[in-house]
């Protein structure tokens, strides 16, 4: 006959609070670890456990979707009692059955960037948090930086990211609205170089052919194709055209500083790294109880920054701080609830 | 080809060694024993024949001989030195080279690439080609067989024939590779030649004598006597016996082979009690075209074997692959039976009774790594089947009936086709056709190639039982002799086009010359 | 030439045509350069494929290989990350790394009997640990000005670049008429088995092969880092599909035996055309991938047409 | 064989972790196999008849969508109607490749592009939750406690489809074309037939492994699984099925996806760094093929 059990040990959920710190399992799980922003993630995860005298389990899916599930299944199989789980899903259709079978097998879990709209943290025990950045709102933010530096009129190309994710969606509604803001602004072409450096070259190498002079800034969803986009415009020799990204990554921030890009958006991946980890290091050794976590607290934007050539001093060496971590201080740079 | 001439009185010093010679050899196949300990003895300037039915391990032999069958036991010595060949490349440094049975050229390479493939020699410096030497070189071997054929054409645009006398320039660049007098291989190299290439490689053949050792195998027993100083017979895989052509005739060296009598009367033609043929044809062709052939008319009677003959390009495959639904037709009507023949598949070929026969039997005949009993069952599978299911005991009894019945020499009826003789793989693709006994129309297509004296004897035989029992036959016969042996009737074709029809009842054969005066 | 060998120049030029014709910004000499700068690294990485199918095998370890080489000279030539700065040394080495990993794929295809899909799809996945071990977190940025200047230089409108992937193409057609790899590359994808009854071994040019075939997508690595001014461990990705895309649709048969390097740059220059075309039409990105892989079965249906026969095989 | 290299496999992550060997961990290995090891059973099929299918994981994601999109609408009807469609893409791609005589490779390919391309559109690039969960609920059952429904299915399909082939003629038919298909063709078999129908087959267990990704994932999305077509070929491959045709078979494939699931899964679990994972990865499909792959029934490895 069936069932619904897989047999064995059957774990209903551990009692929040019973674990001891030296026996909370930490694990951060990114795509991959051959992108500075996910191996910086991987290394915040690092230094919190350093921190409180543990070790972080380095979890890699390649992008992969299925393979993220595949892992997060396979952990869920072992021992979940004390388990810490801080994952970037891959995209909005995967935070679900993560969800899902943390609830299940009681771990701790907090997620960051990626979750459907309507899936709301606070129906579930387990499901800690949920922290991103305001898309939309860098978008926007970028979207004017770069109005700005082309004078407020003229042509603009946009590199969308990866079309089925929330983050490319997001920060091309920003870029809208940004758009609405700046009537004179005029958006020529948008074209997708999926989050990658080399397509974005490519890309912007035909649409500078295409649009030629007209193309006075390029827009693009994050700092790795705006890199590319560089690229391709030293190599076709224009220096009159302005760039801007999102996450900023080093080599984003070197841009800015030499002069050749105008502006990024800081999201900060040691902190990322670190702070799901803490969240759920605070709720399972009991310091923090999940029904003191406030609705707001459940899905947040984290504070982000506009960088341009002005304060990009500030940036160039994130530093994890400790502090941050306290269980007090977790949910410090909360811009407010997902709304 | 000078050199060698040179070198020839040193060859004659050391008579008295020979020139190969083969102890014991033993090798094991799972299931069978394909050497049984052969004894075998090449002299200086001797061409040696092989003779043996098919699966009598001539082949198997041959190959140890060039290093690519490694034999479990026994000796192979070369001008008196005992050698251990573990290679094509070592054989041939000893001398020894061979034509191999089934064609082994690289299709989409030049002739000249094929011809010194192996042994570029100066063709080839520092891994750097040199066409021009390449060509030379290459020309060089065809002009020693009289060959026309271009060295730089890619191969796979060659015929069947062409392609076969490249083979034979390719092993006589051995000449050229070592000092000695080379000893020369040729397994079955008439089978696919036509009369006049016949001749020319005969030609060779004895000119090779004058300085080198030749090994030749056949199934054309006349042949054999006809160009071979003595004959060596191998049955079962041993020695059983040697003739000096001198005085043998083809009977007693088949009988040496099968070790009784064999018939007499080749083709069975005395066999035969035709009953009166109905007025209508079974198969009516009418202006039939296709990319090779035009305006192709042809009928045949139910019980009635029509050979079509003709030179090389004249077509005849073609249309007979067209009748089979293998060829798109341009035009023409065609009609079995009265009804109109569906061709524009295999399968509605085979739906309406139809049966073809591949000359090319191991790319397009047979399923190499299939078992014979898969093999023999691939077309009409109702034969093994009951409903849609598999019925694995009907299908053995079936197989085995007809392994005995065309005494297809194989271990077991699970064995790989590819593991069979060549003559035994033509058995089972022949024996696929007849498991189900609903065959209309027959089209043979070299149904002999590669077969020895009695599986000829047998398909021939059964050939007449078929058209006996009323199927519709259209024979492309190995030779003209076979052609004329065989059929009721000839048609001649060339360029693409039915030229001549000649009349060939029992008792009143043509005679070849008579076919080939109106083939040009 | 004949007739089968046709198809794919005429669909070529038809695209090119077409595109010409519906949109302005395609047919200006700027953009055609930028087709032909465009096409540089999937030309160079097909010329290492197109040997690697002649023979009859496949090679999808271009992802790795191109990483690690890619990880690999942006480490040695002047960077961001160590003191080294080998120049053009560097390049050869890194070259050499990714030839020592095609090398690898060859000898697990002749030592281990295993085919090559596995053996190269195993190599690539080693060529990306190693690529991710060697970048180690922190995003290898080149200073050196003669790789920079590679492709932003430029002779007679096109990029250094460009030229390089026209002389791998040169040396490539080299190889494959007048070498003996080359030829025996081709002989081996005719009929492997009548290689060895002429007493040829084929396993060494197995090997060879692989290990050429490295070696370009190596120099396709190292040309990518060029052109990004840094090491990305994903330099390859998604090469291996595109080169063997467009080796086919050149008319190199995955079969073997039939096929070589000009077939295989009209494929680049065809799939080039159509990326560029469609961006320059402006479809949109939604459907540009499912419209290229219409056009390309389109294409390739087109080309095999004067050669259909009735009992030809097509895997 | 196949079969030593998963038990070898297993023994060698037991050794690195003993935790790993657990009923709740191998039941959670068998599960996530599920999708795989049907996806790769069914492109078996293709390769025996000497083709390839490059569309499956594609394929896989529009029927996810498909069936997310259907199911308000279609409800209990849904699965069986996506896997039609799924089956009836698959013809569409065999009827190409045997009609028009493009290579198995391209057509494939073009229809992954083309696939995905549809799915990105239709389901307006974003993943499409399923509130409904009944449609799928079975799926995520355990059979007598422990062996997940999923993969239970899976065996069950390959059962199925390798019982029909030994059954019927259809076996001879699709390792005819495979070894040989100018012979099969002459000997009249129904080449074209039967190609077309292992392309079916093939859509058709994409969009079984397309309801059990749903069944996981509580969604549709265009790119859901995207990613499993090279583990699924490498699966077949793994398994010892020769990639050139003929000779293999699909509970090879079976087998195969269990070894490449486990090293998916088992590496990272068992503490491998995601560097050496990669590089471990690479050896052992090799060393898995070099053990399965029975060399007297394919004389020329390509
Ligand atoms: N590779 C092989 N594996 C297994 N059995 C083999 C193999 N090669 C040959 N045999 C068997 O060895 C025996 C001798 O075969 P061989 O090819 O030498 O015969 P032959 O005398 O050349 O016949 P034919 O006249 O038909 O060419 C046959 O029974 C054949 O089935
Ligand atoms: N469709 C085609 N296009 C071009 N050449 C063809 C085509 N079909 C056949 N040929 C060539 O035409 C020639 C004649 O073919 P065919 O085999 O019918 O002659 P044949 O009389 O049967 O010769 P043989 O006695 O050798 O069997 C061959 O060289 C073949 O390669
Ligand atoms: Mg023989
Ligand atoms: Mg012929």
């Amino acid at each position: 006959g069936c069932s619904e059990e897989a047999g064995g040990s059957s774990s209903g959920g551990s009692e929040a609070g019973a674990c001891a710190p030296e026996d909370v399992t930490l694990v951060g799980q990114v795509r991959n670890e051959s992108n500075p922003y996910e191996a910086a993630w991987l290394d915040g995860g690092d230094a919190f456990a350093e921190q409180v005298g543990l070790t972080q389990d380095r979890l890699t899916y390649d992008g992969d979707s299925t393979r993220q599930q595949e892992q997060i299944s396979q952990l869920l199989a072992g021992d979940t009692e004390c388990l810490v789980m801080n994952i970037l899903p891959n995209g909005d259709s995967d935070t679900p059955p993560i969800v899902e079978g943390a609830e299940e097998a009681g771990a701790y879990l907090v997620t960051q960037w990626n979750k459907p709209a309507d899936l709301n943290v606070a129906d579930y025990d387990q499901w800690l948090s949920h922290i991103t950045y305001n898309g939309v709102e860098s978008g926007k933010q970028i979207g004017d930086a770069l109005a700005e530096a082309i004078g407020g009129s003229g042509g603009i190309v946009a590199l969308q990211g990866i079309l089925d994710t929330g983050a490319a969606k997001d920060r091309f509604a920003g870029l809208e609205e940004s758009l609405a803001a700046n009537p004179d602004v005029e958006l020529l072409d948008d074209q997708t170089a999926n989050f990658s450096r080399d397509e974005a070259l490519a890309v912007t190498k035909t649409l500078l052919t295409k649009h030629g002079d007209d193309l006075k800034g390029i827009w693009a969803a994050n700092d790795d194709m705006a890199l590319g986009a560089l690229a391709a415009l030293e190599q076709a020799g224009r220096t009159d055209v302005a760039v801007v990204g999102i996450d900023a990554v080093p080599d984003a921030l070197t841009a800015i500083e030499d002069g050749t890009m105008t502006a990024t958006v800081s999201s900060d991946g040691p902190w990322q790294g670190g702070i799901g980890l803490a969240i759920g290091f605070c709720v399972a050794t009991g310091e923090l109880a999940v029904e003191d976590i406030a609705d707001e607290d459940r899905a947040w934007f984290a504070e982000q920054f506009l960088i341009t050539g002005d304060n990009v001093g500030d940036f160039t060496s994130p530093e994890v701080d400790a502090a941050d971590f306290e269980c007090d201080n977790v949910f410090s740079r909360s811009q407010g609830a997902i709304s | 080809m000078t050199t060698h001439l040179q070198s020839q009185p040193d060859a004659q010093a050391s008579a008295p060694v020979h020139a190969l010679e083969v102890r014991g050899l033993v090798k094991h196949y799972p299931g069978v024993k394909a050497l049984d300990g052969v004894d075998l003895v090449v002299h200086q300037n001797e061409v040696l024949g092989l003779a043996g039915e098919n699966g009598a391990g001539k082949s198997t032999l041959l190959k140890a001989l060039v290093g690519l069958v490694r034999p479990d036991a026994g000796e192979i010595w070369v001008r008196g030195e005992k050698v251990r060949l573990r290679s094509v490349v070592e054989a041939a440094d000893h001398g020894i080279g061979m034509v191999f049975q089934e064609q082994s050229l690289v299709p989409n390479l030049t002739a000249a690439e094929n011809i010194v493939l192996g042994s570029e020699g100066a063709g080839v410096r520092r891994g750097l080609y040199r066409w021009d030497t390449m060509r030379k070189l290459a020309q060089e071997q065809l002009d020693k067989i009289g060959s026309q054929i271009d060295p730089l054409a890619r191969t796979d645009t060659l015929t069947f024939a062409e392609r076969q006398m490249v083979e034979i320039a390719k092993v006589l660049r051995i000449e050229e590779r070592t000092s000695h007098p080379p000893v020369i291989i040729l397994d079955e190299p008439t089978s696919v030649l036509e009369s006049a290439e016949i001749e020319t490689l005969f030609t060779q053949v004895r000119r090779l004598r004058e300085f080198a050792s030749v090994i030749f195998v056949s199934h054309r027993l006349d042949e054999v006597l006809d160009v071979c100083d003595r004959v060596l017979v191998l049955r079962g895989g041993q020695s059983v016996g040697e003739v000096s052509t001198a005085s043998a005739a083809p009977a007693e060296l088949h009988r040496m082979m099968i070790g009784s009598t064999g018939s007499e009367d080749h083709y069975h033609d005395t066999a035969a009690e035709r009953s009166d043929q109905p007025l209508q044809p079974r198969l009516v062709v009418k202006g039939l075209s296709g990319a090779t052939f035009r305006d192709v008319d042809l009928d045949v009677h139910a019980g009635e074997i029509v050979g079509i003959v003709g030179v090389h390009g004249s077509g005849r495959e073609d249309v007979c692959r067209a009748l089979f639904g293998a060829e798109p037709i341009e035009a023409g009507e065609v009609t079995l039976d009265g009804d109109k023949l569906d061709l524009s598949g295999t399968r509605a070929a085979c739906a309406a009774g139809v049966g073809y026969v591949p000359a090319e039997r191991k790319i397009e005949g047979m399923v190499g790594p299939m078992s014979v009993a898969d093999n023999m069952t691939l077309t009409k599978q109702k034969s093994r089947c009951s409903g849609p299911l598999v019925m694995p005991q009907k299908q053995a009894t079936l197989v085995d009936k007809w392994i005995e019945r065309l005494s297809i020499r194989t271990p077991h009826r699970g064995t790989a086709i590819q593991r069979l003789s060549g003559g035994n793989q033509q058995k089972v693709v022949l024996a696929r056709w007849l498991v189900a006994g609903d065959i209309r129309l027959l089209l043979l297509d070299h149904p002999t190639r590669g077969l020895d004296i009695g599986a000829r004897s047998e398909v021939y035989r059964l050939m007449r039982e078929l058209a006996n029992s009323g199927v519709a036959t259209v024979l492309l016969a190995d030779s003209l002799e076979e052609a004329i042996g065989m059929s009721d009737r000839i048609i001649v074709m060339s360029d693409g086009r039915a030229t001549a029809e000649v009349g060939c009842p029992s008792g009143a054969k043509p005679t070849p010359l008579d076919l080939v005066k109106e083939m040009v | 030439m004949s007739l089968r060998d046709a198809g794919p120049p005429i669909a070529l030029a038809v695209i090119f045509l077409l595109f010409a014709l519906i949109s302005p910004g395609f047919r200006t000499i700027g953009n055609v350069q930028n087709i032909m700068d465009a096409a540089a690294v999937l030309a160079v990485v097909t010329c290492g494929i197109t040997f690697v199918l002649m023979m009859g095998s496949i090679d999808l370890s271009a992802p790795g290989v191109m990483g690690a080489a890619a990880i690999a000279v942006s480490l040695l030539v002047a960077n961001n990350r160590n003191g080294n700065d080998w120049g053009l040394l560097g390049v050869l080495v890194a070259v050499l790394l990714a030839a020592a990993l095609g090398c690898l794929s060859g000898l697990a295809l002749v030592l281990l009997k295993v085919p090559s899909f596995m053996t190269t799809l195993g190599v690539s996945a080693v060529g990306l640990g190693v690529a991710t071990l060697l970048f180690g977190g922190v995003q290898p940025n080149i200073s050196d000005e003669m790789l920079r200047g590679w492709a932003i230089e430029r002779f007679l409108g096109l990029a250094y670049l460009t030229w390089i992937a026209f002389g791998c193409v040169l040396i490539g057609w080299l190889i494959q008429c007048y070498s003996r790899l080359g030829r025996y590359a081709f002989a081996i994808g005719g009929a492997e088995e009548v290689l060895a009854l002429s007493g040829v071994k084929v396993a060494p040019y197995k090997v060879a092969v692989f290990t050429l075939a490295g070696a370009f997508y190596g120099l396709a690595g190292v040309m990518v880092t060029s052109q990004l001014s840094a090491g990305l461990v994903q330099a390859g990705k998604g090469y291996d599909f595109a080169a063997i895309t467009a080796a086919v649709v050149g008319g190199t048969l995955l079969t073997g035996g039939r096929g070589g390097i000009l077939h295989s740059a009209v494929g680049v220059l065809l799939v080039t055309v159509l990326t560029n075309g469609l961006v320059q039409v402006g479809v949109s990105p939604y459907w540009q991938g499912g419209v290229q892989g219409l056009i390309v079965v389109a294409a390739v249906a087109a080309a095999v047409i004067p050669q259909r026969r009735r009992n030809q095989v097509t895997k | 064989m196949p079969v030593i290299a998963l038990v070898v496999l297993l023994a060698a992550l037991t050794i690195a972790d003993p935790d790993f060997l657990t009923q709740r961990s191998l039941t959670a290995a068998v599960r996530t196999s599920a999708p795989l090891a049907v996806l790769a059973a069914g492109a078996t099929l293709v390769v025996l008849c000497g083709g390839i299918d490059l569309s499956i994981a594609a394929l896989c994601s529009l029927t996810t969508v498909l069936f997310a999109m259907w199911l308000p609408d279609l409800g209990g009807l849904t699965t069986l109607a996506a896997i039609g469609v799924a089956a009836a893409i698959g013809a569409v791609q065999g009827l190409a490749h045997v009609v028009l005589r493009i290579p198995s490779f391209i057509v494939t390919l073009g229809g992954m592009s083309i696939f995905s391309a549809v799915a990105l559109v239709i389901s307006d690039a974003g993943p499409i939750r399923i509130v409904d969960r009944d449609a799928t609920k079975w799926l995520t059952l355990y059979v007598g406690g422990v062996v997940p429904m999923s993969f239970f299915v899976a065996v069950l399909v390959v059962a199925a489809i390798s019982l029909v082939l030994k059954l019927t003629p259809l076996e001879s038919f699709v390792r005819a074309t495979g070894y040989s298909e100018s012979a099969a063709r002459l000997a009249g078999t129904p080449v074209d037939l039967v190609k077309v129908a292992a392309f079916t087959v093939s859509g058709a267990c994409a969009g079984l492994a397309a309801i059990m990704l749903v069944s996981r994932n509580f969604s549709g999305s265009p790119t859901m699984a995207d990613n499993l077509l090279l583990p699924a070929v490498a699966a077949i491959v793994v398994g010892g099925t020769a990639i050139t045709g003929g000779h293999g078979s699909l509970w090879r494939s079976l087998v195969g996806a269990l070894v490449i699931t486990l090293l998916r899964v088992g590496l990272p679990i068992v503490g491998v760094p995601s560097a050496y994972e990669q590089i471990l990865y690479g050896a052992i499909i090799v060393a898995a093929v070099a053990l399965t792959l029975d060399r007297s029934k394919v004389l020329i490895i390509k």
